[in-house]
This record gives structure tokens, sequence and C-alpha cells, in this order.
């Protein structure tokens, strides 16, 4: 059977809602299929915390928003895309507003923008500290005012169709009914947020498995940057669940176990008894867990079961601050720590967050690949570069996925019927998920065993410092462990919502990610941004500014490519902060 | 305003109302009158001073309007909970009528009673 | 391995059960302050009666509190008080959640609106037993 | 503490079951684990045949609503050790037809939820304005409480109403009904109205309340539901004493 579509849009989170309602406003006619692995409102832009970014006071401007940007990702972003998206940021917002997004106030009626890590002003609007939430409801809920938009809430994609260098559709399983269908389309966007579940702690939901990375990846496009992995200094042990950087940037403290605030001895700036922008706790988010690692070898960490943690101190900010801005974080921390941070120290340490690399697009979406397009984490247009700045996530998933809709929607008039190669593959996936997957007799291997394994070997080998070694070891183990992926058990033999068939599919994305970032990893000998290298300690620009980009060659072998990076009008320069 | 059936917040406006008037004034009333008369805890008040008072206009009109909002009240809920409790849907209308239907006779009742008081 | 399943016929469905309100004792909570609707009429009735038998005379007013007197009398009106202050008692409590009242812009929190209302019913309970006594 | 505690969870698999049973497994009982870690722990290295939904396992995307010894619950939010000794008895949620093992049916819900128009609806003659809505905190703090919403359907769980009545648009729905009714930026009241205010809105509801109870974020839908009734009454009450007024 096959279902017939102008656009299919994989993920119905932040980027892909977006990107819909951009299509359903330009182009009423266009029928769009959004098919998501979970229902909207359950994605992981969700989980987003402290804010978007974009410039809303006067003293502030677009160039200012850039330099931050740029500098804060080590000047391996494009600026030609960091232009759009700061020009374009405010007017996303806006309309959010105008959709109903209760964004937090000024007394004045005004929407009200906080500090954040390594911005220069205050530019970060939120909507208490749950700005993702009410960002994807208020997405959602608006999508639902247009008729043109199908919903395909658990449908699990398997595979992009592609036929003559042409991208055609996608096969999906109906999680609910095991329905197997081909779902064809002129253009595919691929919104299927990060891969944070690649790495063993990580404040990513489940469902944050690289999907759409892999799939475009197998489909012939390239991903860009996949050495760059982010690390969030403030997670909380055990669960890994994010403490927004919103309650550093309203006075949070980061001490060691003697009670220093020891950023203090890694160049960014004099400690302060209020919030200093781009200083002390308001740095970029990679230096601050890499001076976490650095504390830790000093021994001046704090050891708990679960590894060592530093302390975020609130206790200062008072309850009234604490309730008004960072309601969230108490509720987290008494729901999961079972301590309240208006009177104790809340233990945190760098938590896997966000991946800077992505399916490589331009400025509109599109990939390299003809009728394939990508938005929001999934992607990488570059604008985050060697690290991504707080902040910057929510307004670059609403700006891109506004960008690849209106792309889609021009493009979408020629569009031409599904080929009979996009059927066959389409059958031929069917087969291989009936007959190989569904049908499996005997496994030896478990999926959770292989997916822990993959993930301490990645953790090992390209956490916050990697070096040739340790990235040389986890390519070989994540060779083997690809070989091991090939023979899980699947004991689920039914049809009706299957989730070890779904949890093997995602392995096995999950894997082709992991190698990805391992390879790129190990072919950039130098430290930039999260990508810090302990046999190559400096940037190099001479060799490395440059986008790496790896794709499938001919052979099935992958294969990395260099891309200069785009500089318009900030020449690379030393990253200063607490100066 | 459109409502599909303007009957629904009448219905509801007199349960409201009903169950606030019955609230503030049954059980006082109902203490002295059912329990502390009857057992001898308090004397009982003379018969002119109680006849004087149901006389009042005032006191008439207080009576009549918690007798009718009060039954409306345990119409009301009463309906909602046969229906639900005993899983009645089918029979909603016929429950409704009885309901409602008692409180109408009630209150007509009611009304007959206080205004034939001299 | 099975074909499709012929899913919303599969799906499994379950009856709520005829005593579902005992289930909860939150589920039977509500039960009981529905039923007390039940004695809050049977109160009005029994008032109406008592108006009736003053209006008749000294003679019936007298007989009404011999009757009144009545165990199974007194057995009703006890049951119903406690369930007409069962009544008064939730009525109150979830008012605020129906009412919400505002003093010069700002929101009055829900338990000065349920004290409010338990003010009230103290102040009527004390006029009305003062003007019958 | 005992190492270990006993979870009884529902399995239902419609292609081998007429109806569901129970399986107990053995957990380790772990202090900082969570009734989601426990049916984690059991998928990865006992039985890979359970199915369930969870995904952000910190309480805000709502997918891990199950019936945790009775009552509707987060299963990321519910802690074994407040369970102990257990067995701790884990079945679908209520009220929902369920799909397979602690897997419910939630399409009803998502088509009734286009019918409450959970947009904001401006004056459609005024182009939207080139900056932001005015909208004092208190203006916000009106309808803030009802944003706070997340489709976990605990509170359709929880409802007698919703489960003796399909209809019955339910806790969730009304409360983001009135959500956007009480946003000053909203016009849609009256669009709205007709829905809400019908037979299968806001009167079915019967204040039971367990709702607002249910919700592990601090909504009040019952409130809402019953402050609907108010403005319904209200509405009414002005079309009959002043049938020639504006409308």
């Amino acid at each position: 059977m096959t279902i017939r579509h102008d656009v299919v849009i994989a993920g119905g989170g932040g980027a892909g809602l977006r990107a819909a309602i951009a299509i359903a406003e330009a182009r009423p006619d266009l029928s769009i299929a959004t098919i998501s692995k979970v229902y909207p409102m359950r994605s992981h832009t969700v989980s987003a915390e402290g804010g978007a970014a974009a410039v809303k006071l006067p003293a502030d401007s677009l160039d200012e928003h850039a330099h931050d940007t740029i500098s804060g990702g080590d000047w391996l972003c494009d600026q030609d895309a960091v232009e759009a998206f700061v020009a374009e940021a405010p007017e996303e917002l806006l309309r959010l507003e105008h959709w109903g997004c209760p964004w937090s106030r000024e007394p004045d009626g005004q929407v009200a923008v906080r500090a954040f890590g390594g911005m220069r002003q205050r530019r970060t609007w939120f909507a208490a500290d749950k700005t993702g939430f009410h960002l994807l409801h208020t997405l959602f809920q608006t999508s639902l005012k247009y008729p043109s938009i199908v919903r395909y809430d658990e449908w699990f994609i398997t595979r992009v169709l592609v036929d003559d260098g042409r991208v055609g559709g996608v096969v999906a399983i109906e999680l609910m009914s095991g329905r197997i269908e081909t779902i064809t389309a002129g253009a595919v966007i691929v919104c299927t947020g990060g891969c944070g579940r690649v790495y063993p702690f990580t404040t990513n939901a489940n469902t944050s498995t690289g999907d759409g990375m892999a799939l475009a990846f197998r489909a012939g496009a390239p991903l860009k940057d996949m050495e760059f992995v982010q690390y969030h200094p403030t997670g909380l042990p055990f669960t890994g669940i994010l403490i927004s950087e919103a309650a550093r940037a309203e006075g949070g403290w980061l001490v060691n176990r003697d009670g220093y605030r020891y950023l203090q001895d890694y160049n960014l700036g004099r400690p302060a008894p209020g919030p200093v922008l781009r200083s002390m706790e308001l740095g970029p988010r990679d230096r601050l867990s890499q001076a976490f690692v650095k504390e830790v070898e000093k021994g001046r960490a704090i050891d708990t079961p679960w590894g060592p943690v530093v302390h975020l101190d609130l206790r200062h900010l008072g309850e009234e601050v604490i309730e008004a801005r960072l309601p969230f974080v108490r509720e987290l921390c008494l729901d999961y720590e079972h301590i309240d941070p208006v009177r104790e120290l809340i233990p945190v340490r760098p938590v896997v967050h966000y991946m800077m690399g992505g399916v490589d697009t331009d400025l509109h979406g599109a990939t390299p690949l003809d009728g394939l397009y990508a938005a929001g984490e999934t992607a990488c247009v570059s604008i985050n570069g060697a690290n991504r700045l707080g902040s910057n996530s929510l307004p670059e998933l609403l700006v891109f996925g506004a960008r690849a809709g209106a792309a889609v929607a021009e493009a979408a008039e020629g569009r031409r019927a599904p080929g009979p190669a996009v059927l066959a593959q389409g059958q031929d996936e069917r087969r291989h998920l009936e007959r190989d997957l569904l049908q499996r007799d005997r496994g030896r291997e478990r999926i959770a065993a292989v997916r822990e394994e993959m993930q301490q070997t990645v953790e090992q080998g390209a956490g916050i410092y990697r070096s040739g070694d340790s990235l040389t070891k986890a390519a070989d183990k994540l060779h083997e462990l690809q070989e091991r992926c090939g023979s899980v058990a699947i004991d689920d033999h039914s049809r009706v919502f299957n989730t070890e068939l779904t949890a093997a599919l995602e392995l096995s994305f999950m894997l082709d990610v992991a190698q990805s970032v391992v390879r790129c990893a190990w072919l950039r000998q130098e430290s930039r941004g999260a990508h810090q290298r302990i046999d190559f300690p400096t940037r190099d620009d001479e060799r490395y500014l440059a986008h790496s980009l790896i794709h499938l060659a001919e052979d099935g072998e992958p294969e990395v490519r260099y891309r200069p990076v785009t500089i318009t009008r900030w020449p690379p320069a030393e990253r200063v902060y607490g100066r | 305003m459109t409502t599909r059936r303007p009957v629904e917040p009448v219905l509801w406006l007199a349960f409201s109302a009903g169950g606030m008037l019955s609230a503030l004034l049954v059980p006082v009333l109902l203490l002295l009158f059912g329990l502390a008369f009857p057992l001898g805890l308090l004397p009982a008040p003379d018969h002119a001073h109680l006849h004087a008072l149901v006389r009042s206009p005032v006191t008439r009109l207080v009576l009549l309007a918690l007798t009718v909002l009060a039954l409306f009240h345990a119409a009301h809920r009463l309906r909602y909970t046969v229906r639900d409790g005993l899983q009645l849907k089918r029979l909603e209308r016929l429950v409704d009528a009885l309901c409602y239907g008692g409180a109408v006779a009630g209150s007509a009742l009611a009304a007959y009673l206080l205004a034939t008081i001299s | 391995m099975t074909e499709y399943t012929g899913l919303y016929q599969r799906l499994y469905r379950t009856r709520v059960p005829i005593l579902w309100w005992l289930r909860r004792r939150s589920y039977l909570a509500f039960v009981v302050r529905e039923l007390s609707s039940v004695f809050v009429a049977w109160a009005v009735v029994f008032l109406l009666l008592l108006a009736h038998a003053v209006a008749s005379g000294p003679r019936q007013y007298q007989s009404f509190l011999a009757w009144s007197a009545a165990p199974w009398v007194l057995t009703v009106n006890a049951v119903a008080l406690a369930l007409v202050v069962y009544h008064a008692v939730t009525w109150f409590n979830v008012a605020p959640q129906a009412l919400v009242l505002r003093v010069r812009g700002r929101r009055v929190p829900a338990r000065v609106v349920a004290g409010l209302h338990y003010g009230l019913w103290a102040l009527v309970s004390a006029v009305v037993a003062w003007i019958v006594i | 503490m005992p190492d270990t505690i006993a979870v009884d969870v529902t399995r239902y698999r419609p292609d081998r079951d007429d109806r569901p049973t129970t399986q107990r497994y053995e957990i380790p009982l772990r202090k900082e684990w969570t009734v989601l870690d426990g049916l984690n722990y059991v998928k990865d290295r006992v039985d890979g045949t359970l199915s369930y939904r969870w995904s952000c396992r910190m309480g805000i995307c709502g997918s891990c609503g199950m019936t945790i010894d009775g009552d509707p619950k987060l299963a990321c939010e519910t802690f074994l050790t407040d369970h102990r000794p257990g067995p701790v008895r884990v079945e679908p949620l209520h009220n929902f037809p369920v799909i397979r093992d602690l897997v419910v049916e939630l399409t009803d819900f998502m088509a009734k939820l286009p019918r409450a128009k959970p947009w904001l609806v401006t004056d459609s003659d005024k182009p939207p304005p080139d900056a932001e809505y005015r909208q004092t905190p208190a203006e916000m703090d009106e309808y803030k409480q009802y944003s706070m919403c997340i489709n976990c359907m605990l509170c359709y769980a929880a409802c007698p109403v919703y489960g003796l009545e399909r209809d019955f648009l339910g806790p969730a729905l009304i409360a983001l009904a009135q959500r956007y009714n009480l946003d000053s930026r909203d016009h849609g009241a009256d669009e709205r109205l007709e829905v809400v205010s019908a037979p299968e809105g806001v009167w079915d509801c019967t204040f039971v309340g367990e709702c607002s109870r249910a919700c592990p974020k601090g909504v009040d839908p019952a409130g809402a539901i019953q402050r609907y009734k108010v403005t319904a009454a209200k509405e009414t009450l002005r079309s009959l004493l002043l049938p020639w007024g504006r409308r």
C-alpha cells in the first residue's frame, strides 16, 4: 500500500512543526505529512528550559548577537548563516508571541529578556524555565489550525527512499498496528532532533537517537561537523536531568569541594557577587565543562556514587527569585534529588546535551541530496560552529524550520509522481523489516548490552577531551559493535507496538552516528570549541578552519572531506571571556 | 449567545444557588428544629413567636427560595448520581423527568403551603 | 509471525464496573457528597411541615414537636444533619475553585475565599439562631 | 532495606491474549530509581517484549502515564521506595482502550483537541502588530496555570465521568480552552463557547475533582470547568434578561 503526500516532515518537534506551519501558510494546497515516532508534544523540544535568544533591547544589535555566536562557536560558524539567523530570530520569537506563547514579562507588559552564557547582552526570551515546553505546545496547538497538515503520530521512519539522486518518500511503521507503509512525497524534511543517547550520560530524551542523521546519511547526504558534541556543565548526577543555564544566568555560582568559585582559575574572569555577562558562570558551555574536568584532575571535586560532581549554589538568590524565574529547577531538584535549592547545594556534573553537527544544509535547509531538507538539531546549517551558545537552539529551529518550509513550498511546484524505483525500494524495505527483524528467531546479543557498550565506548573515546589514541580504540570497538548489532535478539515478534523492534532500529541508527562522531574527531587534529584533543591542544586555523563532511562513498564506506568556513565580517580571533 | 441548550446553564444556576443557600441555612435550622428542640437540649420556642415569624412575608419568601432552590439542587445532583452511579445513561430522559419533575411538584406544593399561611 | 492484527477489534476495552464508586475512597466521598442532596431535600420538607404546623395553630405545633421527637425522626434528622454539614463543608472547600475574586487587580488567595465562606456561614447561623430563639 | 522489589505489570498482547494478564518481575530496589527505571531494567535485562511509552524521564513530556498501585501517575516521577515493600502494581491508565501492555490508545483525545480551538484567536480584521502584545504579569497569571498541562492524560484516567461518557470533552481539553479564553491576547471565547458549553462539554462534569488531584503539574482542570460554568451561566442570564442586548 502506498500513501501519497506532497511533503513528508520527519519529526514533530519544534523544527518539524514550524516547517509544517510555514508550508501550510504559504501553500495551503500542498498536503503535508508530519511523521513522528512520538506524539508531537512528547518531542524533546519540550525539555528545553532556559530560553531563546533574539535581539530585543535597544542597546543590543544584530552584529553583537552575531559576534557572540561566532566567537562562542570558536569561528567555525558560517557567518552568512549566522547573519541570516540573528536577523530573523526576533521576528520568529515575536511570531511565537502572536501565536500565544506565554513569554515571561516585565511589569509594563513587555516581553522580558534574561542574561545567558556567552552573550554580551541580555537577549534571551524565556517562559520561566519551561521555555521549550511552552514553545512546543504553542507550535503544536497552532498547527492544529491547518487542515493540510496530516499527522502520523507514533509512526517510525525506517528509511528515506531515493531514486536517481532524488528523494521520493519514506518507509514507516505505524507502531499501533505494525503496518509498514511507503509514504511518497516530492520533498522530505528531516527534523528528528539530536542524538544524545549515543552517550551514556545525557540530558536528552530517550527518543534522541539520531534517527534523522542516520536516515539522511544512509540516503547519501553528508553529515557535517559531527565531532562537535556539547557537554552542558550542569546536569544532575545519575539521571542526567538538565539544570538550566538560567540558574547561572539568574546569579547561581559553581563551587568546588572547598566552596571556591573555581571558574576564576580558568581564564573566565574574576568573581563578582552578581552575574556578569560573558564572565565566570556566564562563560560558554564548552569552557565550563572543560574546567570541570580540570577540577576533577586537581582533586577538588566532590565524590559521589555516580562519579565526581561540583556544586551549583543558588541559595543566595532567595526563594522569591527561584520561584519566579526557576520554578522547574526547584521542582526537578525536589523530585529527583530530594533537595531544595533554596536551602541546599545542587550537585551537578557535565552531561551530553547537544549535537552541533548534523545533516549538512544550506541557508534554506536544503541538503546536497535533491528533495531532502533538514532543520533543527538534526541539521547543521553551521550557526553553532564548534560550540553552541545556550538559548540559540530554540530560535535556530524556528528560523531554519521556517526557512526549510518556505524553500519546500516554493520548490514543490515541479514535483513529480514517484517513480517505480521508489515503490520497489519501499517493498524491499518492508520485506527486510518483516523477514530480517520481525521473524528473527535467534539472536545472540541483547540490544541493551550492545547499546551500553557503544555508549561507554563513545564517552571514553570522544568525551570532553579526546586523543588520537582514545579515538582509534573507540573506532575499533564501534566497528565490532556494528557487527554485533546485526545479530541482536528480537524476542518480540508481535506487530503491535513492538518497542523492541524500534529499539533495534534506533541502535543501528546510533551506531552510524557514533562512528561518524569518532571518525571526524579522529581526523580533526586540533582543539576547537567542544572538540578538545589532548594531543593537539591548540586551534589550527591553517588546516582546520573548515567543516568536516562525512558521507557514504560509492563503495559504501564513509569518506570525510572538508569545506572552508564562510567568513564574512569577523575574521578568526581569540575567544575572550571575563575581560 | 448561542448555547445550544440554554436550559443547562439555568438548571446549573438553580443548583448552585440551592447548594449555597442550603449550605448556609440548613445546618443551623436542622440542628435546632431536628435535634436541639426535640431532644430538649434547648427549650422549644413558643408558638406565638414562631407564628409571628412565619407570617412575616420576609420569612416566607426566604423559606420559599430555600425550598425551591434546595429541591432543584437535590434534583440536579440526584440526576447525575443516578445516571453515572447506576450507569443509566440510556434512561437519562426518564431520570431527568423524575428528578426535575419532583422538584417542580415539590416547589408548587411549597408555594401553596407558604402562600396559604395566615 | 502474525499478520496484521485487525487492531481496532483487538484493543482491550474495560467496562467501568457498576460499583466504580466503591473503588476509591475519593470516589465514595464524591458519591456521598452528591447523595447528601437527598437529605438537603428532606430537611427543607421537614421545615415546610414545621411551618405548616405552626401556621395551623398551637396544637398542631405541639404535635409536630412530639412527632419530631420520635426515635425514627430523630435518627433521620441526625443522619441528615451530618450529611448537610458534610454538604456545607465540601461546598465551601471547593468554592474557591469556581469563584475567582479580585481585589485591586490581585487574585484573592483560595484560603481567604474559603475562609470568607466559613465566616459567612457562622454569621448566618448565628443570626438565624438568634431570630428563632 | 531489602535489595529487591516485585513489580506486577499488566501484560496484554493482542495477537496472543484475549484479556490482560499480570506478570511479576523482581527488580533491584535502589533509592534513586523510579518506577520507570524499574521498567527499563526489565526491558533491558529481563524481558525485551514489555511495551510502554517513555521519553524525557523528567516529568515534562507526558508519555509515561500509568496506573501505579491504583493511582494515575507519571512513572518517571514515582519512586519505587515510596511503594515499599511492594509488590508495586503497574497497570495501563484507566478509562482508555489498551493497545498493548502499558500502552493505551489516545486517539479520542487527539481527535477532540482541535474542537476546542486551542490556539490564539485574534481579531481577524486587524493585522498582527509588529511588536508584541502587551501583557502584564498579572494578566499572564490569569491563564498561566492552565498553560502548564503536559497532556499526560492522568486527569482523564482519574475522571469517572470520562470513563462512563466517551463523548465528554474531559478535563485537560476544557482547561486548555480556558487557558486561551483567559489570555488577554485572545478573542476566541465566543467561538469556543459553542463546543465547551455543549452538553458533552462542561455540563457533563459533576465536579468529582479527581482530575485536579491527579494532575502532576498543578493544573486545576476542575476549577477551570467550574469557572467555565459560571461564565456560561452568566452569559445565559444576560441573554435571557436582556434579549434585545448586544447579541
